[in-house]
């Protein structure tokens, strides 16, 4: 298959195969999230990203591993559109020794420091000022990195949003904010508890805009349009991304609602349908404009598939997490 | 009498309260579906004047909850997780606990938090924190710690009755434990300890989490033939220093048992309390079995042999029984 | 003197003679201050609202006892204005068990609950939250109360503006959300830790205006139409009220900058002219419509200065706080 | 050797370490003009990339830390006073402590995170908190409390150039007392505590600013014939339990002070902790001068009542000492 090429300069050199490798990769690897999930290997409970691969891979193909990215609870699918490592991850998903946080993070927390991954968070919002302190070091640093903050329209309501873009904006600092508007808080319709439109928000404090987060290219366009302007020196800017939560906000959902609902299950339909999901319009761009044939298609979708299994073999088959480690690594050394 | 879990018997307490008093008002993030199950069935029964879903905004919620008191509101705040009450901690530390206080008495404020605790569910360290001993240093708030469903029914009851901003603390993740409930109103006083189990060498204090393993432990010991009393404080402020210093007196030992992390927790301020009032009746040291200082991981062998069980609590009472007979 | 009417449904039982003598009871009474300061006789540090005194009384003379209103670290005419009493007010700031709160608030902190001041408050910020909870009481209560929310512009960049703003807007809360913009935040000129500007960040929630902070008229019918439509139901507003403080930040300024600066003298007599200053201002309004002759504003201001002095006699004749009180009123009572 | 207020020594170690390491970062809100007087000078001398006033936004400026730092700079942030810890709350205990055990060791966060504690000038009880208590109980957070001149500077250079988040904690609105500050550098290692007096019949354990009024107190003591060991731990994390172990186990006696308010403070630790491992050297109960769980009021009277002085801490050490006599 396809490695994700992570050190790109530009969104040029990931070619439409790329992107569709890699939003394939999460797609297929939390899939068998869903089964892991539900036979019981797992530790802790898992968030999936399933139908909003374009926005991670449309906003970071236009990243380097040098640039930062802060993520969220649901942050499977940033960490691997920003180069992480799907056995490392699984060994973390599983709790295992050899994950990429040695088990200590868990699947709300993948982190690759040395990827420029900050850290998905399992505090909701906590993703902005971690993204705003980063992108004030990258302007210090002077070598042209971006930070970019990953958040769903839930966050958006948490006040951090409004001072991160402030300091910012106040700063000419190179943050991206890209908005995962899937229209649901855990339960809550978002609608219902907030005022206003998010992206008028972001308006206030800096160039903003709302694109088709179901389309890959809409996604890498705008960031990487975001992208260039904070490199150049011009400060940040907002990307908003509409898109869709095809899962429940966690695996473990129907169990918590105890039979109750908060959306209808034909919305849920119809953004599952070929001309809503960002893979089935990307394949079908793939086809119609002759970069592939249906048979390339599939063979990407083997290989995906046989790194997917590769990993799970991969995170069973590591040790379990060091039992003594969690008060080694608690402190670091005074001096 | 009805068996039922710890968070239904919550439920059931604070439909009766909602009932009873047309003030009292309900909000948190998702209330109205109930991620936890105490506020479940609701929204259909009292509507959405009484319990709202609010915007994620913690900062802002406990802040709310101080307007909505000022405002002759009662007010019960859902914050889900203990993790976020630092998320909210301005309004905690900074109006909640102090404003009554600093208006000279004006201010009344009838808040009960409702906020879950704990690890062993896999859940990290960002979902997994024991938070009460940053809320038991702020002073002006109360805190419960209920352990059974009837102690539940009744403290929420009497927290949610009360004046005073009360944190009222479950289990986290696992709706606690099953148990009778008394039918009808309910009440458990604040700062009245709870003997679970008499006995004559050692005397445990448990805190909510930490009971049952205690009690375990406790079971255990009596086979090995060392008597064990164990203690529910049930409120840890106010706290019920009589009880605990008078079965002390007749032990001559004390364990503390805490899911806290050990500096500055709950488990600390016991041990110091009777290594100074009960000072006289100690025969052996005071030992705490506490979370070392160290956030959960997320692994569960990692996660298990940092929360207290039965055989860490055996343990520390045997270290303090050979003392003993040393 | 002319009583402050607290009790009116509008502005229109509001004279402007009553405005003028509410205005000039703050400034006398911080005046006073400013002495009282200088010579020891404060317990603690005051932060003096001289400059500012339109926007309390404007906004003010459109509510009734039953609004709420929170305050600030500025919060002497806040008090006053929404008719709080300044011998109790006076006793508080002296350490007094005859003060409002008993000698445990202090300047920072006067608040009288009897008349919906729920207080001044230490907290940058504090008051956002507060004021939209009291707001939604307010409208569970429905009976046409207002909670009004005063504060700075350096509040403005703390992240419970934007989440009270949106619960406020997302409830239809009768939330005012009224900026002092006075240019600084302590030490720091406000616009140089600021991005873009904050009525277009309170644009992005609910109807927003900016009015000339000096002319208490302008604050008065800014304020009213917000107040009305409130009242009835329609949501909440901003207004935001240009100002100027023309004392430091606090009176222990000079000791605390140890010979830095951070604005320049010329704008601060510049604001201190009778075209700038809201007391000449209105006073010149007054004359030269006929409302009042010169002789009329003198007495005016010799039955504030007296009232003022009353208030500092008051003070100083009564007993000391209660040094047993804290510990007893910390909590209260359990059920 | 020259003699300074404590805050003028951080000052001085600030710059130093500034010229030392390009890499080191500060802000906070009006750190240019310096409103507690110890990052005065700076911004002429390094500019506004080094050192910048930021916009009120605690939560915000706390997570800024942790990016900061995760970026790969040194970070000195400035929050002015303990209780705005309580406002930037959430990135302290959610992420600044945490990061490093979540991410498996991956995240170091050179962060020292400066404010001012404590009461006694009138501030009323928004700004008068002893907030390290909360900050103990987290894990994974260094506390440092100087209570001289020379010790500021060696605290504050070691916080600076460690690898932990680090609070350090000024007395507020003082400046701290005067005292000689070695010229050059000069480091003070944690969790080394301090014997500032030899005795030998009760140990006292004084924190920051209740070091002054213990040594008052034992001067008085002294008059009495009773000879007190007086002992400032410096840090609260990492603690120096041998140094008041073994300083217990020749005195036999405990009194704490300590001005953060009682319930889970620093001294219901270290009195929990000598409980404990000290247990068999003690020889009357152990003594806790602390704030009441009261917060402190505006007028001056009422104030001091709370705070501990010479008075109340020679009447805890006068009553472990009757005991013994009894
Ligand atoms: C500070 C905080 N508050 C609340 C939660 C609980 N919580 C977890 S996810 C979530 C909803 C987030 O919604 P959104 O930001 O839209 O992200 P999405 O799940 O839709 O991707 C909430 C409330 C949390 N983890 N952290
Ligand atoms: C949470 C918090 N952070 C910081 C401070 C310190 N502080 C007091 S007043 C102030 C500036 C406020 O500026 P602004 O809101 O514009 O009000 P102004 O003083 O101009 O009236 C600051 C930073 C505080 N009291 N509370
Ligand atoms: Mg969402
Ligand atoms: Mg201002």
């Amino acid at each position: 298959m396809a490695t994700p090429d992570t050190d790109v300069r530009g969104h040029v050199t990931v070619t439409d195969v790329d992107l569709y490798t890699r939003m394939l990769l999460i797609r297929r690897a939390e899939e068998r999230l869903i089964v892991a999930c539900a036979d019981g290997s797992l530790p802790g409970g898992v968030h999936l990203y399933i139908g909003e691969e374009a926005v991670a891979v449309g906003a970071c193909a236009v990243m380097t591993d040098r640039d930062y990215v802060t993520s969220t609870h649901r942050g499977h699918g940033h960490f691997l559109a920003k180069g992480g490592d799907i056995d490392a991850m699984f060994a973390e998903i599983w709790g295992k020794a050899t994950g990429i946080c040695k088990g200590m993070g868990g699947s709300m927390h993948v982190a690759d420091v040395s990827k420029g991954i900050l850290g998905a968070n399992g505090i909701v919002g906590a993703g902005f000022a971690i993204a705003t302190g980063a992108a004030w070091g990258a302007k210090l640093a002077g070598e042209g990195r971006v930070a970019t903050c990953f958040f769903g329209d839930g966050a958006a309501n948490q006040g951090s949003f409004s001072e991160s873009m402030n300091v910012s904006a106040a700063w000419e600092l190179p943050t991206i904010f890209v908005c995962e508007n899937n229209g649901v808080s855990e339960f809550t319709v978002t609608s219902t508890v907030t005022g206003g439109t998010l992206v008028d928000r972001a308006r206030a404090f800096m160039p903003a805009t709302v694109v088709d987060g179901n389309d890959v290219h809409a996604v890498r366009d705008a960031v990487g349009a975001a992208v260039e302007r904070a490199r150049a020196g011009g400060g940040p800017s907002y990307v908003e991304a509409t898109t869709f939560r095809i899962r429940g906000h966690l695996e473990a959902e129907q169990h918590m609602l105890g039979g109750g609902t908060y959306r209808s299950e034909d919305d849920v339909t119809a953004w599952q349908a070929d001309d809503k999901d960002p893979l089935p319009r990307l394949a079908a761009r793939l086809l119609a404009d002759g970069t592939c044939e249906r048979a390339a298609l599939d063979r990407i979708d083997a290989e995906v598939r046989a790194r997917v299994e590769a990993a799970v073999a991969y995170a069973e088959a590591s040790p379990p997490a060091d039992p003594d480690l969690a008060p080694q690594i608690m402190f670091g050394p005074t001096a | 009498m009805a068996r039922t879990r710890l968070i239904t018997a919550v439920n059931e307490a604070l439909v009766a309260e909602m009932e009873r008093d047309p003030t009292l008002i309900v909000f948190g993030e998702d209330v109205e579906l109930a991620i936890m199950g105490d506020t479940r069935g609701l929204v259909e029964r009292f509507g959405r004047d009484r319990i709202r879903n609010s915007p994620i905004c913690e900062q802002t919620l406990t802040g709310m909850a101080v307007g909505l008191a000022s405002a002759g509101f009662r007010v019960v705040l859902h914050l889900m997780f203990n993790n976020f009450i630092y998320t909210g901690m301005d309004a905690i530390g900074n109006q909640m606990a102090k404003l009554r206080l600093m208006t000279g008495g004006q201010m009344e404020l009838p808040i009960t938090v409702i906020a879950g605790y704990g690890g062993g569910n896999g859940n990290a360290a960002q979902h997994s924190d024991t938070a009460y001993p940053a809320l038991m240093n702020l002073g002006g708030i109360q805190v419960a710690v209920p352990t059974s469903s009837a102690d539940a029914k009744g403290l929420f009851t009497t927290a949610v009755r009360g004046r005073t901003p009360t944190f009222f603390l479950e289990p986290a993740g696992r709706g606690g434990d099953m148990g009778e409930v008394p039918d009808g109103e309910h009440l458990v006083p604040f700062g009245k300890a709870n003997v679970l189990r008499t006995g004559t060498d050692v005397t445990l204090v448990a805190i909510g989490t930490m009971v049952r393993p205690t009690l375990t432990a406790a079971t255990a010991l009596a086979g090995e033939g060392v008597s064990a009393e164990v203690i529910d404080p049930r409120t840890l402020v106010p706290f019920d220093e009589d009880t605990v210093l008078a079965s002390v007196a007749r032990t001559g030992r004390l364990v503390v048992v805490d899911e806290a992390r050990d500096r500055c927790s709950a488990a600390s301020q016991i041990a110091a309390v009777v290594a100074d009032r009960g000072f006289a009746t100690l025969r052996a040291p005071v030992r705490r079995v506490t979370v070392p200082d160290v956030a959960l991981p997320y692994a569960r062998n990692a996660e298990a042999v940092l929360i207290p069980g039965p055989e860490r609590i055996a343990a520390a009472v045997r270290s303090v029984m050979e003392r003993q007979l040393a």
